[in-house]
């Protein structure tokens, strides 16, 4: 993604030890700790056609949620292709802009209304499979009814029915005592009078039909054999020639919510409406998290000092302040602190059930930083993010007591720092130099000072790691 | 009956088209060299402004009743200066560049396809939006090629016949287009245009 | 990275009132039905067809070199007519794209060497990638990524999405600044990184 | 004009909206997986066709390279990548959140124990499924026939399995495997193609080269495979053997590549490409002779039902002509040395299914899931969340008759 690979150069560490760009990121601010699409739990929130976007979820019984058009390869509809005027008269049938495919072509007749009522094609062996279904089940049914017989002794033999058979010379004796029982049972299920549903098995044959002369004889006609893709689109028939395509069914698209795990607030919850873009809670970190572009760098060199200008932008609308710290020794104390596992509780609920929640381990992804960054000791101070601000252009520095050597502009959110790099010596030429550091910004929770009326908003300090991709080693001699 | 005028442009050669045919120039007349020798636009075609057509490696004869719209390049590369003939009722839609041996009537090129030099198509076949065709090959008649991998099928009817937007564009054309008069030498126009 | 300036040459610009910039080596045809609503960027060899129909774009559009903004057509029983096309704003269409779309919502971005079929709907917040070619009246839903020929939905855009087009497009058009010339004639800024320039 | 504008384009929309919607996940259902080599098969509970068949591969969400989920490295990476994969099934194909579904995984016996323990914590502890149960695949093919014994052989993409079942219990002593399969019969067709190609004397420019060839995707090889090679019989076979001068091969046939290159196809290439299956190996094996083999392994009251319940299943066992070699394989081979006194069976019987073998396994698991039996067998999520222990036949600690 060309715009967003401006932010795939600069990747943060979730809590649960994922890598992600800032944008595909949250900050529950519950816990207030970052969350990404691997530790949250995704939602289906509406379900919508993409073609007419219709919403076929919520209020809608499951009978009426029927909106799908159907395609072959994408597969829009086209609508009145008769001559006729009147529309009583008009006929219609299904085409394909792109391949220029027609309902025609696999002789579905055409249809008089536009919307519904195209053929809906059924397993060829539904009748059988039926039988079996209902002999399966059957099967089941008694098997649960038996419960209270020998359900222990048969759940027994159930369980192991493989590996005592390893005697190639037969059955052991415990086996076939096993078998009796089992023939028993069959023999119970089949006589039983409950279930007088039988089934008749299919019966085999040697007489196999020889290859077809055609194969031999006939030409390849590339153009009338489909595609292996286009075969597995309808399934049951797999059809081996182009005029028995069918048109299938086009897939429908989720709105999906995310929900911390953790505390089971929402992150971040859409409108139900697929063409709105809007968002009932929209938690992304690229709203908290503190930006960090590079503008530029000088040559980056093996052990030589290279100077590198960031650009820090606040988009949260409170101001933050950031400071920059080392990151920790790996797997020392406190890097494994950092990545914070997420809990097994059980909890007890009414009924005195245990219901268990949360289960899953932190999944660390190592990452070898190739360069060292000298990181400034000085806090910075980042006003709020205010969209009218942007036009107005006499923005003021003074009130920040900024190290000119460090901060070399500031303009309403943003301010441009300077610092020095030193890749690692023993770097290649055009290898990556990746330097990592911990950024600790403050968070600023407005929720509570609403909620709790009047107490000051609550500041917590955030330590986020950050990983960013300079760019390559350049040579020494092209200096 | 035809008449026809033979006029001359820049390059010194033949720039012929046919009275019915609308030619659009665009605004600025920077794109002398739009049109480059030998070239004859039947009757009732229509050229939407920025189409470039090179006749420098053999004539180019263009039939009735086609629409080519901008930013389409017509190249005759023919390897024997032979004259590329495009038949009639053929759609050349925006980008599209066809350099092929020769072409039949009715037929859709799609956005930004690719029709090689060595290629011969023939009625009502439709090249899919950005499909190349760089082979020696005889595309035949109701063909489709279509897809990422230029897949290619056969229709069972010809693609829908573009009269009526012709029609419409012949219409509506000359009213925000100079245009490019049979009987006026293409120097006159661009010296008009650009005054 | 931060974006780099990209240099124009101001005789080959008309800039309006409303910030729109234009290059004057695009074809702009039937103006008296286009709507530029401000700080749009056309720029050189692209071609906008406001003869066959009405375009309007949002604000912050970028219409990169060699793109076509066509209104489609469709047909009818009595003929053929023209449909406007529409366009939201924060858009961006990169070079030599054609777009053929009936309506493009805001904070969309269209790679290079896209095909966007006829009557074809782009909603806010989608993303068309490189070389795809939508087929005509194909809906591409919000934030998704489609690719491909025929486009299809390859991955979903972060939440975020409308932000970054929108720090995306703005970013552009502050960077999208005439070509300096030093007393020498020379571009300075290949001489002494100028700061400022790069700050917003 | 603009009134029919307005009245074409409400039209247009309205047509749009087609109805016939398929299938969300209704409350009492769930979902079926059979996570192939290749493909993967997946569809409802009870369904006669499965809903689609996806290939069994992720785009690395880290490197963005695709990558197939059997190609992994440890536990954690198997992890990562079925996490992608599991999410693309259910969010992108079933449109509904995995959360407190039911789940059958058809699989084979063998599968590796990582694997097993990776899903189940895939789809436990990542998705928090309901409940999720495995089933062996040989045997719930059975349920597609209702029959109780069989043997069942798997030809699959990378290999041919083989296990028989005998009143419902699999006979494991007599399992057998080969790897050959559908990406045997690939790589051989590259070698034919390779070999083609070098052997032309004038370089023709729109030919491919051999360079060509050993750069070709495995999806074309795959299409050239199913659109044009077939199984031949044993005695066309034979000529080929002898060079019978009278042989007619089928026709040849030129490929187009998408660069504008061509592949040259030839007839004997068509006939001989699944010949990989029917060749010996080293250890003197074919699919003929693991039927053969296997059938020597089991009891002798077992050899006859056996033989004659024979199950082809597995995608390439849908090759034009395969089923009839095979027989032919048999019968030629029952008449040889090696298996003349060994076995005591006059004939060979096979099974035609309710369906296409590539998906026999999972309708089977779709049946069996239908029934009750699914909630008496399946692991419940608080059952694994105690003990994190996934029942095995192998694993002896939920085997032990106390248990």
């Amino acid at each position: 993604m060309a715009f967003l690979a401006q932010q795939e150069a600069v990747i943060i560490a979730c809590t649960c030890g994922s890598l992600k760009p800032v944008c595909r990121t949250y900050f529950c601010r519950h816990c207030f700790v970052i969350r990404c699409g691997n530790c949250v739990s995704n939602e289906v929130d509406s379900i919508y056609c993409a073609f007419c976007l219709d919403n076929v979820t919520c209020e809608h019984s499951l009978s009426v949620r029927s909106h799908t058009v159907r395609e072959t390869t994408p597969q829009p509809q086209q609508p009145p292709v008769s001559k006729h005027a009147t529309p009583s008269n008009r006929a219609y049938y299904l085409a394909c802009f792109f391949c220029r495919w027609t309902s025609r072509d696999s002789n579905i007749p055409d249809q008089k209304t536009a919307s519904g009522s195209w053929p809906e094609r059924s397993n060829t062996h539904s009748t059988r499979l039926n039988v079996l279904l209902d002999y399966y089940k059957s099967i089941g049914a008694l098997e649960k009814s038996n419960i209270n017989i020998d359900h222990q002794s048969y759940m027994k033999y159930l369980r192991k029915p493989t590996h005592l058979l390893e005697d190639q010379f037969g059955f052991s004796a415990n086996v076939r005592k096993q078998k009796v029982e089992l023939l028993k049972k069959k023999n119970l299920i089949l006589t039983d009078p409950h279930s007088k549903i039988t089934v008749e098995g299919s019966v085999p044959t040697d007489e196999i039909e020889p290859l077809s002369e055609d194969f031999i004889t006939k030409e390849i006609d590339l153009l009338s054999i489909p595609k292996l893709e286009q075969r597995f689109n309808i399934s049951d028939l797999q059809p081996d020639h182009v005029s028995q395509l069918m048109p299938y069914h086009k897939r429908l698209m989720v709105k999906q919510s995310q929900r911390c795990r953790e505390c089971e607030h929402n992150v971040c919850k859409p409108e139900y409406n697929p063409s709105s873009i809007k968002f009932k809670i929209q938690l992304s970190g690229y709203f908290c998290i503190p930006e960090i572009r590079i503008i530029s760098y000088t040559p980056l060199i093996a052990g030589q000092v290279s100077e590198i200008t960031f650009k820090i932008c606040n988009q949260f609308k409170e101001s933050t302040t950031i400071k920059f710290k080392q990151l920790p020794p790996k797997n020392s104390e406190e890097d494994l602190s950092y990545y914070k596992t997420l809990k097994k509780e059980i909890l007890l609920t009414d009924n005195l059930h245990k219901s268990t929640i949360l289960m899953e381990e932190a999944r660390i992804q190592e990452v070898t930083t190739t360069g060292q960054l000298d990181l400034p000791k000085c806090e910075l101070v980042l006003p709020p993010r205010d969209d009218a601000a942007d036009c107005d252009d006499l923005a003021d520095n003074q009130n920040y007591n900024d190290d000119p050597k460090i901060v070399i502009w500031r303009k309403c959110n943003k301010v441009g720092v300077r610092m020095q790099i030193t890749p690692n010596p023993d770097l290649t030429v055009g290898s990556m130099v990746k330097v990592g550091f911990l950024l600790n910004f403050t968070y600023t929770n407005t929720l509570s000072s609403t909620l709790e009326n009047k107490q000051a908003p609550q500041i917590i300090p955030v330590d986020v790691k950050m990983f960013i991709d300079v760019g390559v080693l350049s040579d020494e001699t092209e200096k | 009956m035809v008449e026809t005028e033979s006029l001359r442009n820049t390059s010194g050669s033949g720039f012929k088209v046919t009275s019915g045919a609308i030619v659009c120039i665009a605004d600025n007349s920077t794109d002398m060299e739009r049109f480059a020798g030998d070239v004859t636009i039947g009757t009732g075609s229509v050229l939407h402004p920025r189409v470039y057509i090179s006749a420098n490696g053999g004539h180019v004869d263009i039939g009735e009743g086609n629409i080519i719209e901008e930013q389409v390049r017509i190249n005759n590369r023919l390897s024997d200066k032979g004259t590329m003939v495009i038949g009639n009722n053929n759609v050349f839609e925006v980008g599209c560049i066809i350099e092929a041996k020769a072409i039949g009537d009715n037929n859709v090129f799609e956005s930004k396809c690719y029709v090689g030099p060595e290629v011969t198509i023939g009625n009502g076949v439709t090249v899919g939006a950005k499909c190349n065709l760089t082979a020696p090959d005889t595309i035949q008649d109701l063909s489709v090629i279509y897809g990422e991998n230029c897949d290619q099928r056969l229709a069972n009817d010809k693609p829908t016949s573009q009269a009526s937007q012709r029609e419409f564009l012949s219409r509506i054309l000359p009213n925000y287009h100079k245009l490019f008069k049979p009987n006026k030498p293409i120097l006159e126009t661009a010296a008009l245009n650009s005054m | 990275m931060e974006l780099s300036n990209i240099y124009y040459d101001k005789e080959h610009y008309v800039e309006t009132a409303s910030g729109n910039k234009v290059s004057r080596k695009s074809l702009v045809a039937g103006a008296q039905n286009i709507v530029l609503t401000g700080k749009v960027i056309i720029q050189c060899d692209a071609i906008l067809r406001g003869d066959l129909a009405n375009i309007r774009t949002g604000r912050y559009c970028i219409i990169s070199k060699g793109v076509v903004i066509r209104p489609p057509f469709k047909k009818f029983a009595k003929g053929v007519a023209f449909f406007p096309l529409q366009m939201g704003d924060h858009v961006f269409i990169d070079e030599n794209t054609v777009v053929n779309a009936a309506s493009v919502g805001s904070y969309v971005y269209i790679g290079k060497n896209v095909v966007v079929g006829r009557r074809s709907i782009l909603k806010d917040c989608c993303y068309i990638a490189d070389n795809s070619v939508i087929p005509p009246e194909t809906t591409v839903p919000s934030f998704t990524k489609y690719s491909g020929s025929p486009a299809a939905p390859v991955d979903e855009l972060p939440e975020c999405t409308a932000d970054l087009m929108s720090a995306y497009t703005r970013n552009y058009f502050t960077h999208f600044v005439p070509r300096p010339r030093g007393p020498e004639g020379v571009n300075v800024w290949e001489k002494k990184p100028d700061i400022q320039a790069l700050s917003l | 004009m603009e009134s029919e504008v307005k009245k074409s384009m409400t039209e247009a929309r309205k047509s749009l909206k087609l109805p016939v919607y398929e299938g969300l996940l209704a409350e009492k259902t769930g979902v079926v997986l059979d996570i192939g080599t290749k493909y993967t098969k997946y569809g409802i509970f009870g369904s006669f066709q499965p809903k689609g068949f996806v290939m069994s591969q992720v785009k690395d969400p880290h490197t963005g390279k695709v990558r197939s989920l059997y190609d992994y490295k440890d536990a954690d990476d198997l992890y990562a990548l079925l996490i992608e994969f599991i999410r693309k099934i259910f969010f992108k194909y079933f449109v509904t959140s995995p959360k407190d579904k039911r789940i059958v995984v058809v699989e084979s016996v063998l599968t590796p124990t990582v694997w097993r323990n990776t899903l189940a914590k895939v789809l436990f502890k990542h998705f928090e499924v309901l409940s999720l149960l495995y089933l062996p695949s040989h045997l719930v093919s059975l349920c597609t026939l209702g029959i109780n014994t069989g043997l069942v052989l798997d030809i699959g993409y990378t290999e041919a399995t083989l296990l028989p079942i005998f009143e419902g219990v699999p006979v494991l002593c007599a399992w057998k495997d080969l790897s050959i399969g559908g990406k045997s019969v690939e790589s051989h067709i590259r070698t034919l193609l390779k070999n083609e190609v070098e052997s032309q004397e004038t370089p023709n420019p729109h030919l491919v080269t051999v360079e060509d060839i050993e750069n070709l995707s495995e999806s074309i090889l795959e299409d050239i495979k199913v659109c044009s090679c077939f199984v031949t019989t044993k005695e066309r076979h034979d000529e080929i053997l002898e060079n019978n001068p009278d042989h007619k091969y089928p026709n040849n046939f030129l490929y187009p590549l998408k660069s504008g290159k061509k592949i040259p196809v030839s007839g004997l290439l068509r006939e001989t490409a699944f010949e990989v299956l029917f060749d010996l190996d080293l250890d003197m094996l074919n699919i003929a002779t693991m039927i053969l083999d296997s059938l020597v392994c089991v009891s002798r009251d077992m050899k006859k039902p056996l033989a004659e319940n024979i199950l082809l299943t597995g995608g390439t066992s849908m090759t034009p002509g395969l089923k009839y070699r095979l027989l032919q394989e048999l019968r030629a081979l029952l008449e040889s040395s090696a298996y003349k006194d060994k076995l005591f069976i006059k004939n060979f019987k096979f099974h035609e299914f309710p369906a296409k073998e590539n998906y026999v396994a999972w309708l089977g698991g779709a049946i069996f899931a239908a029934t009750e039996s699914y909630n008496k067998r399946a692991i419940q999520k608080d059952a694994y969340l105690n003990n994190n222990i996934i029942p095995d036949w192998c694993n002896l600690s939920v085997n032990l008759p106390s248990g």
